[in-house]
């Protein structure tokens, strides 16, 4: 090949939008509405998962919550016809993210699984990817935080203890990600079995709404929720393309 | 060694037409040191041409190939997807060649500046404090008989003060 | 924030120079985060670092006993998942259960016996020693025995062998009472499968098979008895295959499981059981046909739509249209509880819910009400003492009757109504021993503090009632070696008991050899087929559960007599309607259940998934009553009823009937530790001592009261905002207006419009 | 010129200005020490506080965590749009009346544009990894995102600095030479140093000319895009009240306005309190009235064409976004904004007010205050009332962030009181220029005096 035709093989490449050809997983949750109860399991799930640290009255009343997963409520009606609708909401993993141009010193882009990834020590605390995300769900270390003795215990040694002036947010459990691809990985380098990782939010869910999957395996419990007509994205007009796909409720 | 004949004017016209004399007499090219940019020296010492509009433009276009070269190459030697844009995406890219193509062409402006000014003098030149106030000042580098001619010429022109300079006596 | 003392105030002063911030910033920028060393000096030989071992275990936060995997990295439990093999729970866990780290974890835990050398409930407690505190425990206990004066021992709810175990103690004792006190303990329930069934178990509800489930107050997707295994089963009825369940929810506030419902039936509060018996009339009119039909008919005639909606407040055509979907819907379910029977006719209106059931013919039936086997292990036959045996105690204490009170993970001081004063009735008796690993309320009145182990440092085992409708049982195994000088309270009571020479009829060395040969019976009953004991134990530790998928139908009869009786009586309130225009509901809240889960900093965060409200409590009332009373959200409001006040903020609360308001139960504790220590209210203390009359359980939604404005605001911290949709689309219905499914990108811009 | 300049003489400019420089009193020390006091107890000491314990000392909170600092930035930016850039413009056009001020207003260019990157250190949540925006080589192997426009602020206002820096510079030159000859020891070997070794050569004069206006051609366009890179901070997002096309020209147009205001601030305190009566006067305060007058309109159309666009779009994101702004939590100050920035400078019209000193002063301070009201309010009202209505939540600003944007004042302040004993504050040989010289050829016609 000339030097000419790499250039233009390389242009090519580099002006593809999105870049990637193919992500190695495209990671995909997918949240039945229908069967959300708002029993916020995976909130805690969460935040025992990923270090997410205690705030504290003070700070929750200044409104600096940590919780990666929130449920959002939203009153329908009046009484007595009135009626509360829930929905989980966490980081969407646009493959289109506002959040991801938009920081300065590359701390989120866009990895080959598909996943929006934050890279928190690189991360200077601009806070402008939490102003650009309309999801409204990255959120800032305003503090150092501890864990009063023994509670530092609990801490989970996958993940690491977030720094003040650092913006963290849902990770798809990457940890779990990470480690269900190394054992396929040493079990004679197969993929990832569907099923075999969850995050802890779904793995918590006792109304099992959540799932959780690759979307490019056609097999998968999320690509066959994905196919159900009652699919549909929060804010889809904003072309953000999330990877969470909710389910209509009935 | 250098030796110049400096005659203080107190006006602008005075002096010009003082200059305009010398340079006619042939002594040499006489020199104006003024407290304000005097309007018209051009056509009494001749036409200047600056070089700086060469670096100015230079520098730009320098300094926009390497914008852009310095933001599509960083995105393509680190490998940072964001967003679902490609790798190299014009209209940001178009903004960093932008300020860089300015940038650039400030500095070389300046550099083209301080070299076709001759900046920052490193020797001592002919200079009389005086024309940092309110004097304008003609100086023609000149020795014996055309130091004399140049004395009465700019005596004729009616300079208030004439003094000899030369290196040794800043 | 961390506050500032002088000290560090002038340390910053002293920074406050543009040298010194510099290096203070290379400094910050060198600091690295916590880093905490591995916590074994010698590790075991099976360990190897950065690897995670999982245990499985019980959950035992609340009576609902998921089985639990606990993921444990360098000897230290790390996080606490549901195991899948537990029928229970199938891998699944509420946040309550998730938090069970934090209890494990709790700072405010009591690290090592403490004794009380002042006066009761002072801060005169000393560090003890475990031999100490045992002897003088023991002398105490012995001095009681030889005296003739009882000796109680008080717990929470307990199953399986520590029940047996606790029970053989206080028998043994001779003067012994061993009385469980369970605040959500479903009395009324019990009380009404008996009389109408003449069965003593909880059923299983089969909501997954269920077609249309009508539940009556139960709040059963949120801390109803076995909230995950109800979740996991309302989701598969919703969503899985071709068949959609519908859920009706009849309450007077709008709980979890109201706001998952279908339709929403605000009844008045304590007649839910006559909106049941509606139901069955209008069932027995148009559909049923069984033998005792001409039974029914008689007595349920009075029970007319027209009249009962006078009664309940729902329109004749709800109660024409319910009767009609019960009877299209292949498998109707009817749920009653919570606080449908949190009334002084809560067990009638229970025995309706269920004749309800009967008369769809889903008892014993797929997709109806299964009822669970006896327990196979630990079987106790203390029933957990309702509210009028707590009045028995509390009564016996004051006359002097008491000589030793043991509490063991149970508060009565917090899950008690000030009205019962079971301060003054522990005051009267002479010995209090608390067994509590935390210092509430209850252990700060005691002479004597011998901490237990949590759930997650000691052995165990369990049969979770209600359960799946076969036999089960779990063994809950240490995850983690004790954190503090605590003991379990199996071992505590097997101490006590050799130091009494109880060692005959309890000769266990410890109770991991009590629950060990327990399940060793159990393993004996299987026979030759059941193979080698430390197989079977082994297995058993292994998957944290053992049972077998039996559940089968059967059917169950009405005895004609109960038929003929069958009525709800009016529901009576304490408080006059014109001086205490409210009904007070209090609820169980998502997080801290009846209080215990206060302490945990999760749960204290954990936003309330109605409101929203993080770290206090509150006072639910409707729109429209607050508009009437001039209240906004956010003010003060004193709520008033005839045995107490308290001052809680205003959510103003779209779905609560204007007549009622609900507080959560949960905050309010004036001990339990840093997180849970004076912040928000106690609605139990406002209850009045009002009983069910047929199970004698509190009933909590039976308090009027009074609620006015104080004229201050003290918003309660929400982490919600604007908590309408305002058009957005943003949870979409089937068959609503919005983009279709992921075709429609580009042509889906919301406009404003009201969502019908 | 007003007749008092006909009397001036060449060498009063000179000894004026060197006065200005080498001549301090009481009342100038006083007023140093004030302002470095407050600089260090208002901003310094509070930003400590903050690094120590991390930006919660701030106000921001989780949908709104963006907040004064921002706003701040913008500010301090846009106040930065007054003095090059217009002194750009008026240099190109020719403009006599620009040489008695364009100084001090380049240099409230320059401090401005310091305090805004000072603003951004505070800003930030690790500010001692700031340099992470910048490219250079690093063991890390990271670059900065070029598709950020963060990373175009970075660059354009390091470009904007640099010009700014260049340009003020540039322009000093002569006067550097002039005051060396007039000064003594420290000061006089600053101004060696600084000067270059001028001599005021008809050559030196002719390179200095072109130079200086092909950097005014040049920065021109690049302030213009300094504020819309600023602006696009805000528009590239897709919050509703953010995302607008309107915003870069309302950023720039703002940053004009604001900076103009504040080079008629300045303007009234050099002139009282640098005894500059002679040179700046009833004119300058005549002509920029009327800039202002005509900016505070354009501004206008713009707050106004804002509401019809959030109204033509009829989401109900734009519509509840209007809503707030106009009648939420933050109205009052977007009722001010409009009475400070909109109402007021209407008093303008009158060539009385204009040429009246204290109303002036009055009136630019007012609307530097409805102007930074208007930047708060872009980031407060927008943040707090994005797509999901369940997040929203006000935004108040703590102590520490009122206490650091006075600190902020105070540190312009202190530069500023800094630059005019280093740098003449008036340009001397513009000055000269400008003044009645008989016996001098004019060029132009319109030099004869008015």
């Amino acid at each position: 090949m000339n030097i000419f035709e790499r250039f233009v093989a390389g242009w090519r490449k580099y002006r593809k939008p999105g870049y990637y050809d193919d992500f190695d997983y495209h990671w995909t949750m997918t949240i039945d509405l229908d069967r959300c109860t708002g029993c916020s399991a995976c909130v805690t799930a969460c935040q025992a998962e990923n270090n997410i640290p205690i705030v504290g009255e003070k700070e929750l009343a200044r409104g600096r919550e940590m919780q990666w997963i929130r449920i959002e409520r939203y009153w329908e009606g009046e009484y007595p016809n009135a009626k509360l609708n829930f929905i989980p909401m966490l980081c969407q993993h646009c493959d289109a993210a506002p959040c991801e141009t938009v920081c300065p010193v590359s701390a989120t882009y866009h990895n080959q699984d598909g996943l929006n990834a934050q890279v928190y020590n690189r991360c200077i605390g601009t806070r402008s990817c939490a102003v650009y995300c309309p999801y409204e769900v990255r959120y800032f270390n305003y503090y150092n935080h501890h864990w009063p003795t023994p509670l530092e215990q609990q801490l989970n040694p996958d993940v690491t203890v977030r720094e003040k002036g650092v913006m963290e947010k849902c990770t798809f459990c990457i940890q779990r990600i990470r480690q269900a691809k190394d054992h396929a990985k040493d079990d004679g380098g197969r993929r990832v079995r569907d099923g075999e990782v969850q995050p802890a939010c779904v793995q918590s869910c006792p109304t099992e709404a959540l799932t959780f999957g690759d979307r490019d395996d056609p097999e998968s419990k999320v690509a066959e929720k994905m196919r159900d007509p009652r699919a549909y994205r929060v804010l889809e007009d904003l072309n953000t393309d999330p990877s969470i796909v909710y389910l209509k409720k009935a | 060694m250098a030796d110049h004949v400096v005659g203080l004017f107190d006006d602008a016209e005075s002096a010009l037409a003082a200059a305009g004399r010398i340079k006619a007499s042939g002594i040499g090219q006489p020199e104006l040191i003024s407290p304000i940019p005097v309007h018209g020296a051009d056509e009494v010492l001749g036409p200047k041409k600056s070089v700086i509009r060469r670096f100015t433009f230079f520098g730009g276009i320098i300094g926009g190939l390497s914008g852009f070269t310095l933001a599509a190459g960083t995105a393509v030697l680190y490998l940072h997807p964001t967003g679902g844009r490609p790798i190299i995406t014009f209209p940001p890219f178009l903004i960093i060649t932008y300020e860089m193509t300015i940038l650039f062409g400030i500095l070389a402006t300046v550099l083209g500046f301080l070299i076709s000014a001759r900046f920052p003098a490193l020797r001592d030149r002919v200079y009389v404090p005086e024309a940092a106030v309110d004097k304008f000042v003609v100086t023609i580098q000149c020795e014996g008989d055309a130091s004399n001619q140049a004395r009465m010429i700019l005596g004729e022109m009616g300079a208030g003060d004439i003094r000899q300079w030369n290196e040794a006596t800043p | 924030m961390p506050n500032v003392d002088r000290r560090q105030f002038l340390k910053l002063v002293g920074a406050g120079g543009v040298g010194a911030g510099a290096g203070f910033m290379l400094a910050e920028s060198a600091r690295h985060p916590v880093e905490h060393l591995i916590p074994y000096p010698v590790p075991p030989e099976e360990y190897s670092a950065g690897i995670a071992t999982w245990y499985n275990s019980v959950c035992g936060m609340c009576p609902a006993g998921c089985g639990i995997t606990v993921r444990t990295r360098e000897g230290r439990p790390k996080k606490i998942e549901g195991n899948p093999l537990h029928p229970v729970n199938e891998g699944r866990l509420c946040a309550l259960g998730q938090a069970g780290l934090q209890v494990l974890y709790n700072p405010d835990r009591l690290t090592g016996p403490l004794q009380q050398l002042g006066e009761r409930g002072s801060s005169g407690f000393v560090d003890a020693t475990w031999r100490g505190g045992l002897d003088a425990a023991a002398e105490r206990i012995d001095a009681a025995r030889n005296a003739g004066n009882r000796v109680v021992f008080l717990s929470g709810g307990v199953r399986g062998h520590l029940a047996a175990l606790l029970e053989t103690f206080t028998r043994e004792l001779g003067s012994g009472q061993f009385l469980q006190y369970e605040f959500a303990h479903p009395h009324a329930l019990h009380a009404a499968n008996r009389r109408l069934f003449g069965i003593d178990r909880l059923p299983y509800y089969d909501i997954a098979n269920a077609d249309y489930v009508l539940s009556f107050g139960a709040d059963f997707l949120n801390n109803w008895l076995s909230p995950v295994n109800y979740s996991l089963g309302f989701g598969r009825s919703r969503q899985e295959g071709e068949h959609r369940g519908r859920f009706v929810q009849v309450e007077a506030r709008m709980s979890l499981s109201g706001a998952a419902a279908d339709e929403w039936i605000p009844a008045r509060p304590g007649t839910e059981g006559v909106l049941a018996l509606a139901l069955a009339q209008q069932l027995v009119a148009n559909a049923y046909a069984g033998d005792d039909a001409d039974a029914w008919r008689a007595a349920l005639q009075d029970y007319t739509p027209e009249r009962s909606a006078d009664i309940t407040d729902v329109p004749v055509e709800t109660i024409e249209h319910l009767a009609s979907a019960l009877v299209d819907a292949g498998h109707a379910l009817a749920i009653g509880g919570g606080s449908a029977a949190a009334h002084t006719n809560g067990a009638d209106t229970l025995l309706a819910v269920n004749a309800l059931n009967y008369l769809l013919g889903n008892v014993g039936r797929r997709g109806g009400m299964v009822f669970n086997p006896d327990p196979a292990i630990g079987a106790s036959d203390t029933e957990p003492a309702s509210y009028r045996a707590m009045e028995q105690l509390a009564a016996d204490a004051r006359a002097g009757a008491i000589s030793v009170l043991v509490v063991s993970n149970a508060n009565p001081l917090f899950n008690l109504p000030a009205a019962a004063d079971f301060a003054g009735a522990i005051a009267a008796i002479p010995t209090v021993i608390s067994l509590s690993s935390f210092m509430d309320e209850t252990t700060a009145l005691a002479d004597l503090v011998l901490p237990s182990h949590t759930y997650l440092e000691s052995w165990g085992d369990d049969a979770p009632d209600p359960g799946v409708g076969f036999t089960v049982g779990a063994v809950s195994q240490p995850v983690v070696s004790p954190l503090f000088d605590t003991r379990a309270t199996g071992d505590i009571v097997l101490e006590l008991g050799r130091r009494l020479g109880l060692g005959e009829a309890m000769p266990w060395p410890s109770f991991e050899e009590c629950v060990k040969d327990g399940w060793r019976q159990l393993h004996a009953a299987g026979g030759e087929a059941a193979g080698d004991f430390d197989t079977f134990w082994r297995d058993v530790l292994r998957s944290g559960v053992w049972g077998t998928d039996t559940r089968a139908e059967s059917g169950v009869a009405v005895p004609d007599e109960v038929i003929a009786d069958i009525a709800v009586p009016e529901p009576q309130f304490a408080g006059s309607e014109s001086d205490y225009p409210f009904v007070l509901q209090p609820y169980l809240s998502t997080g801290f259940y009846d209080g215990r889960g206060a302490n945990l900093p999760w749960m204290q965060e954990l936003p309330d998934p109605m409101t929203s409200v993080v770290y206090g409590s509150w006072l639910e009332m409707n729109p429209e009553t607050a508009r009437e009373l001039g209240l906004r959200d956010g003010d003060l409001a004193r709520v008033t009823s005839g045995n107490g006040a308290v001052e809680v903020p205003v959510v103003v609360y779209p779905a609560i009937r204007p007549d009622v308001v609900a507080m959560p139960i949960g905050q309010g504790h004036a001990g339990l530790g840093r997180y849970a220590e004076n912040r928000g209210a106690n609605p139990i203390e406002l209850l009045a001592p009002s009983v069910d009359t047929r199970s004698g359980a509190l009933a909590t939604g039976a308090t009027r009261v009074s609620v006015a404005g104080t004229g201050r605001r003290a918003e309660a911290v929400k982490i919600g905002g604007e908590s309408r949709e305002l058009g957005r689309n943003i949870i979409q219905r089937t068959g609503t207006s919005g983009s279709a499914g992921h075709s429609a990108r580009l042509n889906s811009i919301p406009i404003v419009v009201e969502s019908s | 010129m007003s007749t008092e300049d006909r009397s001036m003489r060449f060498a009063d400019v000179n000894d004026d200005v060197v006065r200005s420089l080498v001549v301090t009193g009481r009342k100038y020390y006083i007023t140093l020490a004030c302002a470095i006091a407050v600089t260090l107890l208002c901003f310094f000491f509070p930003w400590f506080y903050q690094l120590y314990y991390g930006i919660g000392a701030a106000g921001m909170n989780h949908p709104t965590v963006w907040g004064t600092y921002l706003a701040s930035f913008i500010f301090w930016i846009g106040l930065s749009h007054s003095g090059t850039l217009l002194s750009c413009v008026l240099h190109i056009t020719n403009s006599e009346w620009r040489k008695a001020m364009y100084r001090s207003a380049e240099a409230m260019t320059l401090f401005s544009l310091m305090v805004a990157a000072m603003m951004v250190m505070v800003h930030v949540g690790r500010p001692w990894f700031i340099h992470w925006a910048l490219p250079y080589p690093n063991q890390m192997e990271m670059w900065p995102n070029f598709r950020s426009p963060l990373l175009f602020d970075v660059m354009a206002i390091g470009t904007y600095l640099t010009g700014s820096l260049i340009f003020i510079y540039m322009g000093s030159i002569p006067d550097f030479a002039a005051v060396r000859d007039r000064t003594t020891g420290w000061r006089h070997h600053m101004y060696v140093l600084l000067s270059l070794g001028w001599r005021g050569t008809d050559t030196e004069w002719h390179r200095l000319g072109w130079a200086y206006t092909f950097l005014a051609v040049l920065i021109i366009p690049l302030a213009v895009s300094v504020h819309s890179i600023v602006s696009w901070d805000f528009a590239m997002s897709i919050v509703p009240g953010l995302h607008q096309t309107i915003f870069a020209p309302y950023f720039v147009v703002g940053a004009i306005y604001s900076g103009t205001a504040g080079i008629v601030t300045v303007m009234f305190v050099l002139r009282k309190y640098m005894n500059f009566e002679h040179y700046i006067t009833k004119l300058h305060f005549d002509n920029l009235g009327k800039r202002l007058l005509v900016l505070a309109l354009i501004c206008t159309y713009i707050i106004v064409l804002e509401l019809f666009t959030g109204l033509y779009i009829g989401t109900s994101t734009e519509y509840e976004q209007l809503k707030y702004k106009l009648t939420g939590f933050y109205a009052p100050l977007y009722w001010e904004m409009i009475l400070f920035c909109a109402v007021a400078p209407l008093l303008l019209i009158s060539k009385r007010f204009r040429t009246s000193f204290v109303p002036m002063l009055i009136l630019s301070i007012a609307i530097n205050i409805g102007m930074y009201t208007e930047r708060f309010l872009i980031v407060s009202t927008t943040l707090s009332r994005q797509y999901l209505p369940e997040t929203w939540r006000v935004y108040v600003p703590s102590l520490v962030e009122v206490s650091i944007l006075v600190g902020s004042v105070a540190m312009f302040v202190t530069l500023f009181l800094l630059f005019v004993k280093i740098f003449p504050s008036v340009s001397i040989y513009e000055v000269k220029e400008t003044m009645t010289q008989p016996a001098r050829k004019r060029g132009h016609a319109e030099w004869q005096t008015t």
